[in-house]
């Protein structure tokens, strides 16, 4: 028994980790300005970065598995914009907010294959994706954002018991992965292709099937979060955000995901998520000059890989 | 299989047809291509992200990512204008510490992934973050120009005919290519790609060699740096950001496994060259940027899928 | 917190607190001119425009000012293409292929001055017009530049604007793309001078960076209301990508008539939350104008109508612009657009 | 009676190196088929091909007397086939509940993965195998080799298959675990599971098989009742010649102490060993699984640097804190897993035989290619390594010659103190004569050899003197002419808590 509870505790130790760096913050943060801990400023923390903690879920999947993606900033990007020329061109609201959905998984299902069957490495066929999205979107764009959204379209400023959407999408969705990945024969089947993809083989468990699974299951998620990118404001811009892929990703592996694949949870992906964002937030409120900021956002970036390397060596 | 196919299904061999193939077509579509004006000017312009790739094949042989080059570029560009103007110092003492200073980063990066442990897409995306930040900081978002006329010859002149910055180039190319095909150095580098605990049961000195690379990477990064600075004769903190894709890029697509372990220079340059033209190539046809991404992300998969076809037929 | 942080080292110029200020006499010519140039008068030429980068809604509008030109004038045959992120190397790259690619003339709005100009001199050298706008690079690398307004102009603008709006007391703080770049840094520090000037018990709180990311700019306007709380009374915006999303951080936060948001926005963006009545103004000069404008003065200096040493150029339906500091086209002041005239603009 | 597998001429070919010929091979419900053959023979391969891994170029599969064609292990597996592979195939990351029941969980009703099913169903599979020590939650990657082979073996039970097929499970296991594995074979047989099992073991062909094929050349050579025939007249249907002397071990006059180790402990692992060899002896190190003998070595060896005692070179103190150092001062270690510590799998067989001597083979650090080539020729023919050229990669070498390789590249170091981890694993009967030929002529000329092996038969066989571990302490030293297997066993168990075991290992 006693070795099952530090078993758990050995396995969730990043998680822990991460609430204790992210409870420290708000001690620390809130110490100096006590307008931080305002429940006001904690959901807009957790309200602007959702897509991002969103997104990151499925590049922990994609990461597990002993993969990596770099384009689902330009997915994002392009969803987003699908998205809003759907709602802007009169249809209905609700296919507006579906269509990223699908078209998210079938994109990526198509990238899945690549890797899966074509055995193409997955940083080639993302790098090579995200050239191909990026570079599609400007020219089907014309760099033109998108505004006039209809009434209604803004998913992301609902609110359902005061609490905005994107909370509840980040939650409800990390809490769905979470059961996928520990509760479903698919779930485990992905670390174990990500752990050993031999022995996944020899295991009977079909390596592309589940590698392109895990791509649709990304790309529908990064439909997820391009709409609540989409929806979070009244227009739409037609690039995304320079380097996204890069804070999703890190978001992944600080999270606990070994980028070897294998381990990881999601939980740990959403704390990270949560943890820059917070540190973005926290920065202002403690006047940290703004030149310094990344400096400082990359010292407790590297400090907390820091110490869980140290918790991982102490527990073995 | 004779030795003359084996050689023929090698990646890079496809890759330099492809690239003779790409060369031939583009000079069909316009006659402003293929001239030795245009030709060396692209090489001017690859400078700086082929030095960097160099060391990012040793790298990336080795199984592991540097993600911080472009931050390192960013840094040590900012640090030649600081000590110049700021501190006063000669130009040339300027430069010879800002080449320490990007030494010095790459083999922080190297002890954090060594020393401690931290894989290096973790290592790298934090000090990404951190010294991009430092360069902020200390740049104080100043640009810094007026750089005395002899330091453009490094990044606007010629020697010979031929771009100054090209003959540092082919040195640092022709070091890398000796290093890594010929000596027990790039043995080792091999061997950890492939297996590291075999490498160190070998009694290779494994941890002494990753040191060096990411010291080397760091340094040639910071010798970018100075060719950026004196090309466009300006130091800004976001210079090169984004530059680590691209350096990826060309050393993939130059068929260095990202597992690690197989890669070679000539590949990546080869890698390298081909995105060049592709780029000046397809512009000079008509073709616009956005359209250019497109072409670069398919050709990219397009490598990779014909060598995997044919890699089938060797037994290698 | 006292610095206002973005300055870039350059003297300030600030305007008088009120009344007009005459424009400057233009002084002389320190442009370049291209060498061995063809004769271009009266012939079709193919210009290519190069912004900063491609993808936001501000050079999508400069861009349709220029087709707009272009359609007028029927001679001119113009194409936007660009880097998707501001980057000084690649719109470096991309003004070294179109030169060898053989083009008429550049129109380019610089992301670094200085760094633009070697590649600039080379299309000078090579015969080829170069006229900027927007975002200048070193005189002697160009012809001419458009410049939108002045950076004192501006400052003015927006600073008068705030006060107005704000009280003259008021508590402020700025939503900037980041610190490096210059055009916002220039305004900043314009906008630093001015306020010491005319508006001196102002409350500057703090500039954040927000890159050219709406939702990131909106995170930071949500962070600065969470922050300062009442004390807030203002933020200004510095791109149009941070304005409107400030305007939505303030709508979405119910603080509507109690922060005000002040900045440069395309009308189209701020249309929903100053038709709302949440937000009052937006400044900004007419982009759609500025491509045109930019156009219209290539084809003059294509065609040797415009020459160092005039004082004003005939934009088309602009009709006659000011010459100013040397070798400067000013397309005129900021506009202000306010709920009663937004509606008749679209870009 | 159809045969319940039926492989009728099949064959097999790796680009133009041909592995199997035309071979022919079947299994009737309630036996035990074994299956034996050099390194290199084609038995792996035929398994792979039984197993749905690998496709025959020619032949067929009859399951029942039906003609079968999978398309992957996993149709192979839905008929009931199970495998015990010879390189084990787990997921070091995952649990070892985990592990067993990979691709075939429990699930609750709903659908889900059962975990209190799926981790009480693992213990009750290693309680079988008699390893109650063995943790259920535990990550494999922190099980010593033993211990995988465990879980590899509990994972094909777990199958409940028809068809059980074993590739050197034993490979790995000491004397009882082998016993207990036996044991489960025996009542699976009973039940009426067809297996067929791989090993080198002679002994262990005897007491469990019913039948026995042997391969050659990737030919069959023939299938008998195992009633009929002996070890001579198998192993000379193996290599087609005689082998009479198993453990050839000659006396050989023992020189100066090469190696002296005082007081050497690795906080927790291994404490306080002293000892010394001699030029010209061999010690053998014995124990159970998990007495810290392989810690032992890599802590000599500079692995695990040691974290108190000392340890003498020729009698002069040495600080060795890296394998570096070890190479340095002469030490040479041939590590029991050979896949992760051995050899780097992807690359040519040359560039492995010169790993650890590079510094040698190079002027001004550039590797002098000629010179390795050399090394490597001589490398095939002195260890008769069958492989196409030196530019193989030693990943497609069959289990039997990547160990030869291993060795190959460990003598080239030229030692003067070899430390063997369970050298002959894996080993066909000709291949072991001709190790242990050669650890005695290594020996002769002045070499002291470090054997650590679990097969007791070798330990007894080769050694001088036998050292026995337990629980990471010494707990005998034992002169050859005293060594038995009463005496030696009887050291290994001494003391221990379990009687089960015990008993188990004492016979
Ligand atoms: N993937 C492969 N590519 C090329 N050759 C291979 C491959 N797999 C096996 N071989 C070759 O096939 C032959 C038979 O190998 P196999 O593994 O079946 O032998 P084995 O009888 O199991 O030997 P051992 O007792 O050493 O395990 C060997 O010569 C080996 O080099
Ligand atoms: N990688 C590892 N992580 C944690 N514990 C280990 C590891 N490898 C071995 N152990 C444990 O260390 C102890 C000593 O193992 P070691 O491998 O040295 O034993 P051994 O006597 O060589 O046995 P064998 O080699 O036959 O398995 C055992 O309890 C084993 O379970
Ligand atoms: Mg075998
Ligand atoms: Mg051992």
């Amino acid at each position: 028994m006693r070795s099952r509870l530090s078993h758990t505790l050995g396995t969730l130790g990043q998680e822990i980790l991460l609430v204790v760096v992210i409870l420290a913050l708000f001690a620390v943060v809130g110490s100096v300005n006590a307008r931080f801990l305002s429940q006001h400023n904690l959901t807009s923390i957790f309200v602007g970065n959702a897509y991002i903690a969103v997104a990151a879920i499925g590049m922990s999947l994609v990461i597990i598995s002993g993969n990596i993606d770099v384009s689902i900033g330009a997915l994002i990007g392009v969803l987003a914009v699908i998205s809003g020329l759907l709602a802007t061109n009169g249809y209905p609201i609700w296919l507006a907010w579906l269509a990223p959905l699908v078209l998210g998984a079938l994109i990526n299902t198509l990238v899945g294959c690549l890797i899966a069957y074509a055995k193409v490495p997955s940083i080639i066929a993302t790098l090579a994706m995200l050239s191909i999205l990026s570079g599609g979107l400007i020219t089907f764009t014309g760099g033109r954002w998108i505004s006039g959204l209809p009434a209604g379209y803004q998913l992301a400023q609902f609110r359902l018991l005061d609490v905005p959407s994107p909370v509840w999408f980040m939650i409800g969705m990390t809490i769905l992965a979470a059961l996928l990945m520990r509760y479903t024969a698919f779930g485990r089947s992905v670390y174990a292709v990500g752990s050993n993809a031999e022995a996944a083989r020899a295991s009977g468990i079909s390596h592309a099937a589940t590698v392109v699974k895990v791509f649709a299951i990304h790309g529908a998620i990064g439909g997820v979060a391009a709409v609540l990118f989409a929806t979070q404001l009244q227009v739409i811009q037609s690039t995304v955000p320079v380097g996204l892929e890069l804070v999703i990703i890190t978001a992944s592996v600080v999270g606990g995901v070994s980028i070897l694949g294998g381990v990881g949870t999601v939980f740990g992906s959403t704390l990270a998520a949560i943890l820059f964002a917070a540190i973005g937030s926290s920065l202002i409120f403690l006047n940290v000059s703004a030149y310094w900021l990344r400096a400082v956002q990359g010292v407790l970036i590297l400090a907390t890989v820091l110490a869980d390397m140290a918790r991982r060596r102490r527990t073995g | 299989m004779t030795a003359v196919t084996r050689v023929l299904v090698r990646h890079e061999a496809i890759l330099a047809i492809l690239f003779v193939v790409a060369l031939f077509v583009l000079a069909a579509q316009s006659d402003r291509f293929l001239t030795t004006a245009n030709l060396l000017n692209q090489a001017r312009l690859m400078t700086e992200v082929g030095l960097i790739a160099i060391p990012m094949t040793f790298v990336i042989v080795t199984g592991g990512i540097d993600l911080s080059v472009g931050s390192i570029l960013g840094l040590c560009a900012i640090l030649v204008g600081v000590f110049w103007q700021n501190a006063g110092l000669p130009l040339p003492a300027a430069i010879v510490l800002s080449l320490l200073a990007g030494t010095l980063a790459g083999f922080a990066n190297g002890v954090i992934i060594t020393r401690f442990r931290v894989p290096p897409l973790i290592a790298t995306l934090a000090t990404l973050a951190l010294y991009r930040g430092l360069a902020e900081g200390i740049s104080q978002a100043r640009s810094v120009r007026g750089y005395p006329a002899w330091f453009a010859t490094l990044g606007q002149g010629e020697l010979l005919g031929i771009p100054s910055q090209l003959w540092l180039f082919a040195l640092v190319a022709i070091v890398g290519i000796f290093i890594l095909r010929f000596t027990t150095f790039g043995r080792t580098t091999y061997a950890i790609g492939n297996n590291e605990a075999a490498a160190e049961f070998s009694g290779l000195a494994v941890e002494r060699t990753k040191l060096l690379i990411y010291t080397a990477s760091g340094f040639v990064s910071a010798l970018a740096a100075i060719v950026f600075v004196s090309r466009v004769s300006t130091t800004r903190s976001d210079m090169g950001t984004g530059i680590e894709l691209e350096v990826i890029t060309a050393v993939v697509l130059g068929g260095t496994s990202i597992f690690g372990g197989r890669g070679m220079v000539v590949g990546t340059l080869i890698g390298l060259c081909l995105m060049q033209i592709l780029q000046n190539g397809l512009s000079l046809s008509g073709v616009r940027g956005d359209g250019t991404t497109v072409v670069i992300g398919a050709v990219l998969i397009v490598a990779v899928l014909i060598s995997n076809v044919l890699s089938r037929f060797s037994n290698d | 917190q006292s610095a206002w942080t973005g300055g870039d080292g350059q003297p300030t110029t600030p305007l008088a607190c009120s009344g007009e200020s005459p424009a400057p006499e233009p002084g002389e010519y320190n442009g370049g001119t291209p060498t061995n140039a063809p004769d271009r008068k009266g012939k079709d030429i193919k210009v290519v425009d190069i912004p900063k980068l491609v993808g936001v809604g501000y050079f999508a509008s400069t861009s349709s000012g220029m087709a707009e030109a272009a359609k007028e004038l029927g001679s001119v045959a113009v194409s936007t293409d660009g880097p998707t992120r501001a980057n000084i190397d690649e719109q470096i790259t991309f003004i070294d292929n179109y030169i060898t690619s053989g083009v008429d003339g550049i129109l380019y709005a610089a992301n670094d001055p200085v760094a633009i100009a070697p590649v600039l001199k080379k299309a000078l050298d090579a015969g080829i017009n170069v006229v900027g706008y927007d975002a200048d690079a070193q005189a002697d690398a160009r012809q001419w530049f458009v410049n939108q307004a002045l950076p004192n102009g501006v400052a003015k603008a927006m600073m008068d604007q705030l006060a107005k709006e704000i009280g003259e007391e008021g508590s402020f703080a700025i939503v900037t793309s980041t610190f490096t770049t210059p055009n916002q840094a220039r305004w900043i520090s314009e906008m630093q001078a001015y306020t010491e000037k005319c508006h001196p018990k102002l409350k500057f709180l703090e500039t954040v960076e927000a890159q050219e990311d709406n939702i990131l700019s909106f995170n930071q306007a949500q962070t600065l209301i969470n922050k300062y709380g009442d004390e807030l009374k203002g933020i200004l915006g510095m791109t149009s990508v941070a304005t409107p999303a400030a305007a939505e951080a303030v709508q979405q936060n119910g603080l509507c008539g109690k922060v005000s948001v002040v900045g440069l926005a395309l009308p189209n963006a701020m249309k929903p939350y100053i038709n709302s009545d949440c937000i009052q103004s937006t400044i900004l000069w007419n982009t759609v104008d500025l491509g045109y404008a930019a156009v219209e003065v290539m084809r003059q200096v294509a065609d040797g109508t415009l020459k160092p040493g005039d004082k004003t150029v005939k934009a088309g339906r602009l009709g006659e612009l000011p010459i100013v500091n040397q070798s400067q086209v000013l397309l005129g002041q900021p506009k202000i657009f306010t709920k009663a005239d937004i509606n008749d603009f679209d870009f | 009676m159809t045969p319940l597998l039926e492989l009728t001429n099949i064959s097999k070919a790796f680009g133009p190196v041909k592995v199997l010929t035309g071979v022919d091979f079947d299994l009737f419900a309630g036996e035990v088929h074994a299956l034996m053959g050099e390194n290199g023979a084609g038995k792996s391969t035929m398994i792979r091909i039984a197993a749905g891994d690998h496709r025959a170029d020619e032949g067929e599969i009859r399951l029942d007397g039906e003609v079968r064609r999978f398309t992957g292990p996993r149709e192979a597996q839905a008929e009931g086939i199970a495998v015990v592979h010879q390189e084990l195939l787990l997921f070091p990351a995952l649990s070892v509940a985990e592990n067993v029941f990979l691709g075939h969980q429990p699930k609750t009703r709903g659908g889900l993965v059962d975990w209190a099913k799926m981790r009480g169903e693992a213990r009750d599979l290693l309680d079988r195998l008699d390893c109650p020590n063995l943790d259920v939650d535990q990550r494999v990657s922190r099980l010593s080799v033993a211990d995988r082979q465990r879980v590899e073996i509990a994972r094909a039970l777990s199958r409940n298959a028809r068809v059980l097929i074993m590739d050197e499970p034993t490979a790995a296991l000491a004397e009882a675990d082998v016993r207990r594995l036996l044991e489960v074979l025996r009542r699976l047989r009973a039940d009426g599971v067809g297996i067929v099992y791989v090993s080198h073991r002679m002994n262990e062909i005897f007491e469990i098989a019913d039948r026995v094929t042997v391969l050659r050349d990737g030919k069959s050579i023939g299938t008998r009742p195992v009633a009929d025939v002996t070890e001579a007249t198998l192993v000379s249907m193996m290599v087609g010649r005689d082998i009479h002397q198993l453990f050839p071990k000659e006396e050989i006059p023992q020189g100066r102490t090469r190696l002296e180790v005082r007081h050497l402990s690795l906080a927790g692992v291994v404490e306080d060993i002293s000892f010394s060899l001699h030029a010209g002896e061999i010690l053998g190190i014995a124990g159970l699984v998990g007495s810290g003998r392989t810690e032992l070595a890599q802590t000599i060896f500079g692995v695990t640097p040691a974290t108190a005692g000392e340890i003498l070179v020729d009698g002069e103190p040495r600080t060795i804190a890296s394998v570096r150092e070890a190479i340095a001062a002469g030490i040479a270690y041939v590590p029991e897993d050979r896949g992760q510590h051995g050899l780097v799998r992807p690359q040519p067989l040359r560039e492995n035989v010169s790993m650890a001597i590079l510094d040698r083979l190079t002027t001004f650090s550039v590797v002098d290619t000629a010179r390795e080539q050399s090394l490597a020729k001589d490398a095939i023919g002195r260890f008769s390594i069958r492989a196409r050229d030196a530019r193989q990669r030693v990943g497609q070498l069959s289990g039997g010659n990547q160990q030869k390789v291993v060795l190959a590249k460990w003598l080239a170091t030229d030692p003067k103190i070899l430390i063997l981890d369970e050298p002959t694993r894996g080993i066909d009967i000709g291949a072991k004569t001709e190790i242990h030929r050669l650890m005695g002529e290594l020996a002769k000329k002045g070499l002291a050899i470090l054997m650590i092996s679990s097969e007791l038969p070798e330990v007894l066989g080769m050694s001088d003197r036998v050292l026995v571990m337990r629980e990471g302490r010494l707990s005998a030293v034992i002169d050859r002419k005293d060594a038995s297997p009463d005496t030696v066993g009887a050291a290994m168990m001494q003391g221990r808590r379990e009687p089960a075991l015990a008993e188990g290992a004492g016979r």
